[in-house]
Order: structure tokens, then C-alpha cells, then sequence
């Protein structure tokens, strides 16, 4: 302890005053000229709360939300994957045409404003792909049968599966041009030698894709991703402002219910800081083997 | 003649319903018409309404939580079949979506921030050093921009936001359907207050559907005009908007 | 010192034909009305200074770069960009590189049954016993599980030619194996190519090592600014050249 | 000697310039118009024609801003204030990051993998819900920090690694004509590393107007506030929101044109 | 060869005063019991193998290192890490790099000038004055208003010994001055050095520059591993060196 006070400059006090007196400004904001009514007691309720009606401990709204944010965060980024994958191969490919076009859908992502692109999408793809695929009365059929558990365990309440499928399919598009780029950048890393010495056995220019390429730009482009995938939770969020119920979602309810807007905010940031920063904490350690 | 009149009977949302064996009802949390209770579950006045009308019909009911400014897009392109969600009728409105007659009858007052707006008379709000605020899209928007030209709106997706607003002292007043300025004006008696008595276009709320349907339009008309007659929707509508019974599910 | 191979001469089927070949690489001329015929069994070791055309040539021989103009015929196969029969080409003639090349991501023996495995489906047990079988004929039956990155360079060069020798190639290609290696790396690869060489498989050899092409060349081709200069038999080449440059280069590269 | 003409073939053919372009004009009409009819099918009344009222208007009065323009405006005034309060912060953070100060360090990492690992919504909804009325922070005044903090994490990043691009060497050579720390940042070392920072920060710049797109949750009257409202009250969904994303198109690949141009000039310079 | 200067023991006082010191990067200890003792005037050579210390030790002379234990005293100033001396105590001390670490952002002049002006406070004018002054004593006034990078290696090497000469140092200390530089370019730094040996200035150089040494070094300093092996005149350094490293040392040195 005494040598660790040692090692302070006196900026550091300066830094540790300046913060106490930011807490004691707010403490005392919140308590006397906001005369706001905290009620921290009410929030656990609405993590996890005991139904006496049927004897058990329910997930409420805010471990929905939570649930539900992991859910479309997974889906989406198999679905960003693919499509990525299939994107960032239409970027390195010889026709001219198939490289104009993945850069139009390219710069178009990167250039318009993640709200924006969200709406877009919605209102513009991931309804007609839902409705095209019938999709609702699939999944409300399956929600009114009997054994739906499995179901249920992947995709929550059939009867929002529609929702959650679009959420997913608007994120998925969304993310799907920053993977492209991650992944373009992982094969044009890959040394020319190898395209030949693939080719020189006999290979097929999809076989060197699938054997050669491929597995050495996955490698390369892992750390990248796992980045991205924070950023495609993170940006989760604002499938909210499509009504898809994720965590934000269910917030914003919880406030419009309840009016609880400091305790339910904080709670939901503290959700996501918790969720985002042990992923980059995983991340880190499995990048460093 | 013969066949316009089957394609548009069976092109109707009501047919489909059937066929269905589901009713699927959007609508936005808005108190206290509609809110989540302690268990996370919907309840509310709408919700009252939609499982009436579904058990009437004799199929499932569906709720649809949609944000505000999204909910007539969203009906328009066919995520649910009606808007059952305390919305009043408008001209704008009414051109993109049909309403049936109103199932309630609720005015809007104003609600005002009590320092900001003392001796205010009703002709002081329309000022431009008057900002109200407003949730995005729903009526007491248009009817502030109608009523005071003058005053600064600002629009929000949520209604809670315009009354944590005028609570934080940023904008001078807002204004929405009964009971919610008044149950406000309660809960922060030193700082809010409802300054005038009277409802401010007392228009109704009415069901939305989408365009052309005329089957569902008269279907939903009789059931709203059975329901008011029989005194079910009076009931419903007091015990949500009059009384505390319900209070102690939704925290407060 | 030089083995003296009358084999070559047994069969006579022209494995590869080369005519009147011209490269271009935009408005330079890589290769200048190219002739070469190679027999089946023959081997041919092709020198030249740096920059003649050498990678060049025998790049076209199995499509990684396409000639613009006369024509190139190999096992039958006429070597063109269109050609369907590119990939059966490429099955038959096996290119081992300068860089190796060998696939980082696989272990030794993965790299030598993938090609097996993915292009001619060979089953994949059957793909190991044949790949453990040329490995030991490289002399490093015991790195199979072992990672390229783990092995020296000569050792890699040794896989990268079991890995052409596995898809069974009738003809195999060379281009400066020994040249990215450390000295006392570069004899254990000339070693098995001399082995090779001894087992009748068609070889063409862009290379400066000379002591090499001495022992198993049947002809030596000297390039020059995409020019086939001069052909000749060992024994032609090293004592009594035709060619004024050719002696000049002789004169350079002996020195070292 | 000449170049023998080769036989066209299909995959030629295809790989052609024109032919690519015509293939690729083709493709977007296609899409273009399946996106058109198909909502037309589905009931959607285009009304195109409604829409450069909100661009511009001649009336008696003259020549007359539109609301998109306005909010077009209202969106470029928030990115700039928000971006020169982020790089204030930013290079703050970066320094604290990178003294010596072991407190200092500490917050700057406490709050960099805070905001690293924020959704900027939520972000905003604290600084706006929580933090607004703490410190009365009008809408503009919130949007504006919340922007400028989050962005800040990202900036103090790009000064980082600036700052660790310059030598060793020159704050040896700072240091031993007897410079301070600060004087060394002033005179040397920060000098130095603007020609490693400006590239990425106009990229940054670029990524500001398009996050100050998420204010219109918390009603700031910029461009896509507007289009929303716009929306509420003519219902023309598909129209604004194309007209909108389009707008920004247009200005964030100005932007991007010229941050090629910055990245080329300093290219050639060094 | 070797110019015989008397006048080193004129003035005696200690400038530099090392006693006792170790010092330590994580486990490895880079100088163990490290004395030595300069007097005002004194020219100091050290050399020794690479890794022995030599620019540990100088570093620490000026606190861009510090040392863990022991003590060192320069110019009065005692060198720690918390010192509030510690600014005063470099701008007595000028230090000059193998890598010259010119600021590439300046011109020559304002190199010169930034650190008279913003850390002396000396005006501008006197500063430039100043600045031109020494880079005639470093025989390049004509470069004053180019950038680094138009400069040779050599001449860079100059500037950055006017750059400290500037700040009006009493002690110079070198590191490996001119070991990053080409043959030719080797003598024009030396040059410079050996006239600014004869202006009085003390000096601790790090070089393999042995001639350069005998020239001008009152003593030589001869290190390893951490450790300072042997002291001596150059006479006694170059004709009758006591430790068998010194002599195996020189032996290799000397070759080149
Ligand atoms: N892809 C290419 N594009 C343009 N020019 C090329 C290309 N490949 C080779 N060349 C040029 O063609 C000429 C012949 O190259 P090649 O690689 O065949 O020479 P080489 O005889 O193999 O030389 P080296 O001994 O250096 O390998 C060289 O001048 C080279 O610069
Ligand atoms: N920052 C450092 N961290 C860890 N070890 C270091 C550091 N600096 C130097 N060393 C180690 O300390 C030892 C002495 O280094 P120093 O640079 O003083 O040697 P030197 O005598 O100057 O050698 P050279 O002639 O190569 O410059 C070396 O073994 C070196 O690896
Ligand atoms: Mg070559
Ligand atoms: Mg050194």
C-alpha cells in the first residue's frame, strides 16, 4: 500500500478529487433538486420474479430482453457470416461485374447511417422475406402445438418469431458488409504461392477456395471478427427501434410502464457492459494462446 | 358484380382471421391503455378490449408491442390486422388507414410544469418561448401544433418521455390522453399540475385498419356499437381510467 | 562424373511440344517464338540469366500463366486458358516452386493426401499409405504429423515434391527449387531429384545448379531475353558452347 | 510479331468491361425495380412527386430551404461540435492513457472499455434520461457530449497509435535537450504524428455524421428526425427513408472522396 | 599519432561521479557495481563487446535510464527518478545518439533553436545566433534551413552534436556517434569531435572508434557484462592491457 501511494504523482490526486466531487455533484443532484424516487427495490422483480400462481422463478422483461439480444446477436452473426463470406469472395473475384456490385451493396452499408439502414431493411426486405416464406402462421403453428420445447429454447415464443427473424435478418445484412470487408482482407493476405501450388495439383478454383483459402484466411481474419461480433452485439440495440423485443426494447417498455428511467437504464447498460466486455475479455485470452 | 363482391368479402381481414384462428392487434405501451404489469405481462384497458373482441370472434389473440411512430407503417405493410391502441382519429391520419367509431372517449388536458408556467393563461402557451413535448406520431402532437402554432414541439417515441420532460423542467408542458396528466400531477404535486379543466378534443379512439376493407370496418363498428350499448366498454374504460384497483400489479 | 543415363532414348513418345511460342505481359515480350520438344523420360534442365523467361516457360507448361500465340501441347493436351482439360493437365504435370508453397494450415501429411483426397477421390486411407510411401522416398517418413512452418526449408522442399509425386504425375516441373535454401540444405533436395530422375519420370528444370544438370540432364536449354539461345547435351554445353553469351554466363556461374 | 486475336469466349466475354457494366446496370435496374413494383403490389402508393418540397420551395418569398435541407444542416453542425469536443477529449484520454500517471491511466482505461463496450443507443439514453437532467443538459447539449464521449474512446485510440508511431528515438532526443514531458508533446512528438492521425480522423469524421443519426430517438431535429417526422405525418415510409439514406450517401462520399485525397496527399509527402 | 594533452589535469573538479551502481531490467542485471569518476575537462572512451552495458551506463548519466542501486552525482546533481533537478540536470548534459534523432518536422535551424528557445527561454534572434554559430563549428552552416532528411548521414550526425552544443552543455555524452554511418562519412563526425574535444568540454563517448580513442581519450573504459573490467591511459590501454578479455577484445577490433 505504502509503495503503491509512492508511486502517485500529484495528478493523481488532482484526478481522484476531481472524481469525488463528479459523485458527490451527482449524489446530491439525484437526492435534493431532481427529488426523484429511486426504487432499486422494485428492479430484481423484473429480472427474475416468483410466480406464487405457478410455484416457480420466471425470467421477467429485462432477462427477456436479455435472452432475446443473445438470440437475434448469435443468429445474426451466423447470418452476417455467410453472407460476409459469400460478399468478401464477390469482392476478390475476376468479374468486374460481381465486384461492382458487392461494393455498391458495400458502400451503401458504409455510408448511410446504421438507423437508417435498419429501416430500410425493415420495412423493405425483412417483411417481404417474411411474408413471402408464410412465415407467420409456420411459426403460430408450432407455437399452438404441443411439443414446441425445442423450439422455444431456440427461438423463445414462437408467436414473436417473426420478429425475431427480422430482427436477425436486418442485422445480418447490416453486418454482413463489415464481415465482407474482414474477410476480403483475410484472402487477399494469402500469399499468391498458394493459389498456384493449389492450382498446379489439379485443383478447381472452388476447391482452392474451400481447402486452401479459406481455412488460411479464417485464421487470419478470427481476431478481426471477434471484434465484430462485439460490435454486432453492441448494435443489437437498435433493433429496438423496429419493435423487434430485445433488451433495449424491453426497457424502453419497462420506462414507458413504470417510469423507473434511471434504475431501468442503468441496469440495462450495466447488462450490456457485462455481456460485451467478458466476450473482449474471452476474446483477448483466446488470442493469446 | 357477383364476383367483386366475393374477392372483397374473401379478401377481407376478417376472412383471414378465421381462416387464421387469430386476431393479431398492434399496439404501442402507453398508460394506461396499455403497460406491463409485475410479471412482465401486458394488461390495460386495450387489452381488455382485444380479448373481448377475439373471444367474440372465437379465435386466439395475438398482442404486437410496436413502437409509436411505427405503427401504422407497420399495419400498412400487414404485420397485424388491426390498432387497438388508444389511437384518435384524425384527417392525416385517415388517409392512409380506415378507423372504425370510437370505442372511448378520452380528452386530452395539458399537463405543465408548475414554475415554468405560473399565471400562464391559455393564449401564453402559444409563444415561441413555450416548448411542449409530445410522443412522435400520436394525436396530442398534431393538437398542440394546432393549438399553438407559436410554441416549439419536440417529438419522442415514448410517451413517459414528454412527462419526464416537463419534469426536468426542459420543456414548459405536454399534453395527452386522461388519466396520465392528472395521475402525474399527483405523484409530483410540487412540480407538476394540471393547469385547465377542460379536454381538449375529446375525438375518440378508434380501431385502424387498413384501406379498403369494408367487412371489417362493419364488423368492428357493430362490435364497438353492441359493446357501448351493453355498457362493457363504460366499464372497462372506468375501471382502467377512473379507478386504482389495478394499481398495485403495475409498480408505480 | 557424369552417370551416363541411355534410357532416355528407350521411349519416344513427345510428352511435351512447345512451337513458335510467344508471351506477353502487357506490351513486354516474355517469351519469343519458343520451340522445345520433350520426350518421355527425358530430363531437361533449362538455365539463363535472370529475367530470360525461364519461370516464364515453364509456367505455360501447365497453365499457371497462358502463351498468346504458336502453340503448347503437353501429354496430349493442348495448353490453352479455355480448355477443359486444364485441370486434367494440371493433374498430370506436377510444378514444385521456388517458395515451396507448401499449405501452412495442413500437416505434412494433410498436404500430401488433400490433393489426392479433393481431386482424384481417392480414399482417404489409401491417399496416407501413398503419401507415407513418397515421403519415405524423400527421406522424411517420420515428419508426417509435423506443420510446414516446423520443418527446414530443405525438408519442406522434399515435401512440396512428394506432394507433386503423390497426385502421380507423369511429368514434373521445377522452377529454382534449390534456390530459396540454405547451402547445406540444397544437396538433400538435388539428392532426391537425382533419385527421381533415376526412375524415368519426365523432368523439366529451371535451375542453376550445375553440377546438377551435368549428372542428369539429357539436354540443357540456355535462355535469353525469351529466347531459347542454345540446346545442347551436357557434355556439349559445359565444354565446347556455340553461343558467345552462353559462355559468358557459364563463365559467371562456374566462378561461384 | 504479333499477338495472335484469341478465340472470344463466354468467360471473356462476361469479364469485359462494357459487358460487366451493362451486366451490373442491368442487376441494379432489376433490383431498382423489383423493389418499386413489389411494393406497389403490395398496396404502396408511390408519391415521388412529394418530395422536392422538402428540399427546396420557390414561393413569393424566394428561394426557400426545405425541412430536409434544415435538418441536413441541424445533422452537419451537431457532427462538427460533436467531433472537435471528441478530439479534445480524445487526445485527453490519450494522454492520461499514455502517462505516467498510475491513476490517471487506470480511468482512461476504465473508461475506454466502457465506452468500448456501450451500444451507443443505450449510451445515449443514459447521458439523455440519466445524466440530462442531473446536470441539465438540454436534448442538443446531451446528444452532442454523448456523441463526443463515445467518440472520443475511438479518437484516443487513432492519438495512441500516432503517438506510438513516432520513434522512441525523438523523445530521447526531446528529453536530453532537457524538454519536459509536455514540451515534448508540443514541440515534437505531437507535430510529428499528425501526419499518422489525420487520414483515420477524417475517416472519423465520416463515422460521426452517421452515428448522430441515433439522436432522433431523443428528438434533436437532425436530418433523420426529420425524416421520421416526416413520415408520421405523410406516411410516404419508403420515399423519405431513401430520399434520407440517399442524402447521406451523398454527403459522407464527399467526405470519403476527400479523406482519399487527404490519405494520397501525405502519402506522397513522406 | 597520438596528440599529447596536458591539459585534462588542470582543473580538477569531479563532473561526474559514479559509485556502487546496479541496474536491472526486469531479472536481467545489465551493469553490476558500476564505479567511475570524471573530472571537469576529462575525455572518456568507453568500449566493450555488444550487450556490456556501455549505453546503460550513459543513459543513466543523464537520467534516460535509472539506475536501482548506488549512486550517481553529475554536474552536483544527484541523478533519481523523482528529482526536480532532474530538467536542469539534462540541459547541462547533452547527449548525442547512433541515431541521431534529428526532429525530421524542423529545418536544421529550428532543431537548433527549438530547445535554447523553449526550454532556455533565450529570444529567438539570440537563439538562431546562437544556432548558426555551431553549426559553422560543425562545419555545415550552408544546411540551416533544410529538413533532416536532405541531409547525409554524416551531416545529420553534426547537426545533432550542434543541437546539444546549443544548449551550452558542460558535459557531452556519445553513443556509438558514428556507428550508423557509412565509411565515408565516418571521419567528418570524428573530426567535429576531436576539435570539440580541445574546447575543455567533458566528454563520454561510447565508441569502437580506437584510433579516434588514442587520439583523444584521457582514459579508456573498458566494460563487460555489466561490469567495468579495466581503466586506463590509452598508452597503457593499447600497448600493455592487464585482462585477457581486453586483449582478445582488441584483437578483434583491431582487425577491421
Ligand atoms: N506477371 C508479370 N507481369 C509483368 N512482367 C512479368 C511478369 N512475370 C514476369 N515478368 C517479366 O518477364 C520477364 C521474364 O520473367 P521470368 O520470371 O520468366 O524470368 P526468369 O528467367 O525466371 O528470371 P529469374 O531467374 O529471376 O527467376 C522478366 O523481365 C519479368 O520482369
Ligand atoms: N529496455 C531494455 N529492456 C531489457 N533489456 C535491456 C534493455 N535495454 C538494454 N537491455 C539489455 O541490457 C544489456 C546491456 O545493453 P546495452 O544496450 O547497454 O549494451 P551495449 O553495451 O550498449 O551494447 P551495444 O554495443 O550492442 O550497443 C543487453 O543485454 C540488453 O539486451
Ligand atoms: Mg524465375
Ligand atoms: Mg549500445
Amino acid at each position: 500500500m505504502q509503495k503503491f501511494l509512492k508511486r502517485l504523482h500529484w495528478l493523481d490526486y488532482v484526478i481522484v478529487a476531481l472524481v469525488l466531487v463528479a459523485v458527490v455533484f451527482v449524489i446530491q443532484r439525484v437526492g435534493g433538486t431532481l427529488n426523484y424516487n429511486w426504487r432499486w427495490e422494485k428492479i430484481p422483480n423484473y429480472i427474475f420474479r416468483y410466480r406464487e400462481d405457478q410455484e416457480r422463478w420466471v425470467a421477467n422483461l429485462l432477462i427477456q430482453g436479455l435472452v432475446a439480444t443473445i438470440r437475434i446477436s448469435i443468429y445474426a452473426s451466423i447470418l452476417a457470416l455467410v453472407l460476409g463470406v459469400i460478399l468478401g469472395v464477390a469482392r476478390c473475384s475476376a468479374n468486374l461485374a460481381v465486384r461492382m456490385l458487392a461494393r455498391t451493396y458495400l458502400e451503401f452499408l458504409r455510408n448511410v447511417p446504421p438507423v437508417v439502414v435498419i429501416f430500410i431493411f425493415f420495412f423493405f426486405l425483412s417483411e417481404q422475406i417474411i411474408a413471402a416464406l408464410n412465415m407467420e402462421r409456420w411459426a403460430r403453428g408450432i407455437a399452438r402445438s404441443d411439443d414446441n420445447q425445442i423450439w422455444t429454447f431456440f427461438f423463445g415464443d414462437m408467436r414473436r418469431f417473426p420478429a425475431l427473424i427480422s430482427g436477425v435478418i436486418v442485422l445480418g445484412l447490416f453486418q454482413s458488409a463489415f464481415v465482407g470487408e474482414i474477410v476480403r482482407a483475410g484472402i487477399q493476405s494469402i500469399d499468391k504461392g498458394q493459389r498456384e501450388a493449389a492450382r498446379s495439383i489439379g485443383m478447381s478454383r472452388f476447391q482452392e477456395l474451400r481447402y486452401i483459402v479459406l481455412p488460411q484466411a479464417l485464421r487470419k481474419v478470427l481476431p478481426p471478427m471477434a471484434n465484430q461480433f462485439i460490435s454486432l452485439v453492441k448494435d443489437s440495440s437498435l433493433v429496438s427501434l423496429i419493435s423487434v423485443p430485445d433488451l433495449t426494447f424491453k426497457t424502453v417498455e419497462l420506462v414507458a410502464s413504470t417510469r423507473m428511467i434511471f434504475e431501468a437504464w442503468l441496469v440495462a447498460a450495466a447488462f450490456y457492459f457485462v455481456i460485451c466486455f467478458s466476450l473482449s475479455m474471452l476474446f483477448r485470452r483466446l488470442e493469446q494462446p | 358484380a357477383q364476383s367483386t363482391q366475393q374477392s372483397l368479402s374473401s379478401g377481407s381481414v376478417i376472412e383471414s382471421i378465421k381462416q387464421e384462428g387469430v386476431i393479431k392487434i398492434g399496439l404501442s405501451i402507453f398508460r394506461p391503455w396499455s403497460m406491463r404489469d409485475l410479471n412482465g405481462e401486458l394488461v390495460g384497458f386495450e387489452l381488455d378490449v382485444g380479448r373481448e373482441l377475439a373471444k367474440d370472434m372465437g379465435v386466439e389473440v395475438e398482442f404486437v408491442p410496436t413502437s409509436w411512430d411505427g405503427i401504422i407503417p407497420a399495419l400498412v405493410s400487414g404485420k397485424f390486422d388491426v390498432i387497438i391502441s388508444g389511437m384518435s382519429i384524425t384527417p392525416q391520419r385517415n388517409l392512409t388507414v380506415n378507423f372504425s367509431d370510437p370505442y372511448a372517449y378520452s380528452g386530452m388536458t395539458i399537463l405543465a410544469n408548475k414554475a415554468m408556467t405560473e399565471g400562464f393563461s391559455l393564449e401564453d402557451y402559444n409563444s415561441a418561448d413555450v416548448t411542449f413535448a409530445a410522443r412522435r406520431g400520436a394525436t396530442p402532437a398534431a393538437v398542440i401544433a394546432d393549438m399553438f402554432p407559436e410554441a416549439e414541439l419536440l417529438l419522442f417515441d415514448e410517451d413517459g418521455a414528454s412527462t419526464q420532460e416537463v419534469l426536468n423542467g426542459n420543456a414548459h408542458a405536454t399534453m395527452s390522453s386522461e388519466p396520465t396528466p392528472s395521475e402525474a400531477a399527483r405523484r409530483y404535486p410540487e412540480t407538476l399540475y394540471v393547469p385547465f379543466n377542460e379536454a381538449f378534443q375529446a375525438g375518440g379512439e378508434a380501431f385502424a385498419l387498413r384501406k379498403g376493407d369494408p367487412d371489417a370496418e362493419n364488423f368492428f363498428n357493430n362490435w364497438i356499437g353492441t359493446k357501448t350499448r351493453t355498457g362493457w366498454l363504460k366499464e372497462r374504460h372506468d375501471y382502467w381510467f377512473r379507478g386504482e384497483d389495478w394499481k398495485d400489479k403495475v409498480a408505480e | 562424373m557424369k552417370m551416363n543415363n541411355t534410357r532416355a532414348s528407350a521411349s519416344l513418345k513427345e510428352m511435351i511440344h512447345v512451337a513458335h511460342v510467344d508471351k506477353f505481359y502487357g506490351d513486354f515480350q516474355a517469351l519469343s517464338d519458343v520451340d522445345l520438344s520433350v520426350n518421355q523420360g527425358e530430363r531437361i534442365v533449362i538455365c539463363g540469366p535472370s529475367g530470360s523467361g525461364k519461370s516464364t516457360l515453364i509456367r505455360c507448361l501447365n497453365g499457371l500463366e497462358f502463351h498468346d500465340a504458336g502453340e503448347i501441347i503437353v501429354d496430349g493436351i493442348s495448353v490453352e486458358e479455355d480448355s477443359k482439360h486444364l485441370k486434367t493437365l494440371r493433374q498430370e504435370v506436377g510444378m514444385v516452386f521456388q517458395q515451396f508453397n507448401l499449405f501452412p494450415h495442413l500437416t505434412i501429411l494433410e498436404n500430401l493426401t488433400i490433393g489426392p483426397m479433393k481431386v482424384r477421390k481417392i480414399a482417404k486411407a489409401e491417399a496416407e499409405k501413398r503419401a507415407r510411401l513418397y515421403l519415405e522416398r524423400v527421406h522424411i517418413p517420420e515428419q508426417a504429423d509435423k506443420y510446414p512452418a516446423q520443418l527446414s526449408g530443405g525438408q519442406q522442399q522434399r515435401v512440396a515434391i512428394a506432394r507433386s509425386l503423390c497426385m502421380e504425375t507423369r511429368i514434373m516441373l521445377f522452377d529454382e527449387p534449390t534456390s530459396a535454401l540454405d547451402p547445406e540444405m540444397i544437396n538433400e533436395v538435388l539428392d532426391v531429384m537425382v533419385e527421381l530422375a533415376d526412375t524415368g519420370i519426365t523432368m523439366v528444370c529451371v535451375t542453376h545448379e550445375m553440377g546438377f544438370a551435368r549428372k542428369v540432364a539429357d539436354r540443357i536449354v540456355f535462355m535469353e531475353a525469351g529466347r531459347i539461345m542454345e540446346t545442347a547435351t551436357p557434355d556439349k554445353f559445359f565444354t565446347n558452347p556455340d553461343s558467345e553469351r552462353l559462355k559468358l554466363f557459364l563463365g559467371q556461374i562456374l566462378d561461384h | 510479331m504479333s499477338t495472335r486475336a484469341k478465340p472470344l469466349t463466354l468467360k471473356k466475354v462476361l469479364n469485359s468491361v462494357p459487358v460487366s457494366f451493362a451486366i451490373y446496370a442491368f442487376v441494379m435496374w432489376l433490383i431498382i425495380y423489383g423493389a418499386y413494383a413489389g411494393a406497389q403490389a403490395m398496396g404502396y402508393n408511390w408519391q415521388w412527386y412529394r418530395m422536392p418540397q422538402y428540399f427546396y420551395t420557390l414561393t413569393d418569398d424566394g428561394f426557400q430551404l426545405g425541412e430536409i435541407m434544415i435538418g441536413l444542416g441541424k445533422t452537419i453542425q451537431l457532427s462538427l461540435t460533436a467531433f472537435a469536443l471528441a478530439t479534445i477529449f480524445g487526445l485527453f484520454i490519450a494522454l492520461l492513457r499514455l502517462s505516467d500517471l498510475v491513476i490517471g491511466r487506470g480511468l482512461s482505461i476504465a473508461l475506454l472499455e466502457f465506452l468500448r463496450n456501450m451500444p451507443l443507443l443505450v449510451l445515449l439514453y443514459l447521458f439523455y434520461y440519466v445524466l440530462g437532467p442531473v446536470f441539465s443538459l438540454d436534448r442538443y447539449t446531451a446528444s452532442v457530449l454523448c456523441l463526443a464521449v463515445f467518440h472520443a474512446a475511438l479518437i484516443s485510440e487513432i492519438f495512441r497509435a500516432g503517438i506510438n508511431a513516432i520513434p522512441k528515438g525523438q523523445w530521447e532526443g526531446a528529453t536530453s535537450i532537457g524538454m519536459s514531458k509536455g514540451q515534448a508533446y508540443r514541440y515534437i512528438i505531437l507535430p510529428q504524428s499528425i501526419r499518422f492521425m489525420l487520414p483515420p480522423m477524417t475517416g472519423e469524421v465520416v463515422h460521426l455524421i452517421k452515428s448522430s443519426a441515433i439522436v432522433s430517438v431523443i428528438a434533436v431535429a437532425e436530418l433523420t428526425t426529420i425524416g421520421r417526422n416526416l413520415i408520421s405525418d405523410t406516411y410516404m415510409s419508403f420515399e423519405i427513408w431513401f430520399t434520407i439514406a440517399a442524402v447521406y450517401m451523398v454527403v459522407t462520399l464527399l467526405l470519403s472522396i476527400g479523406v482519399s485525397q487527404v490519405e494520397k496527399r501525405y502519402a506522397v509527402q513522406t
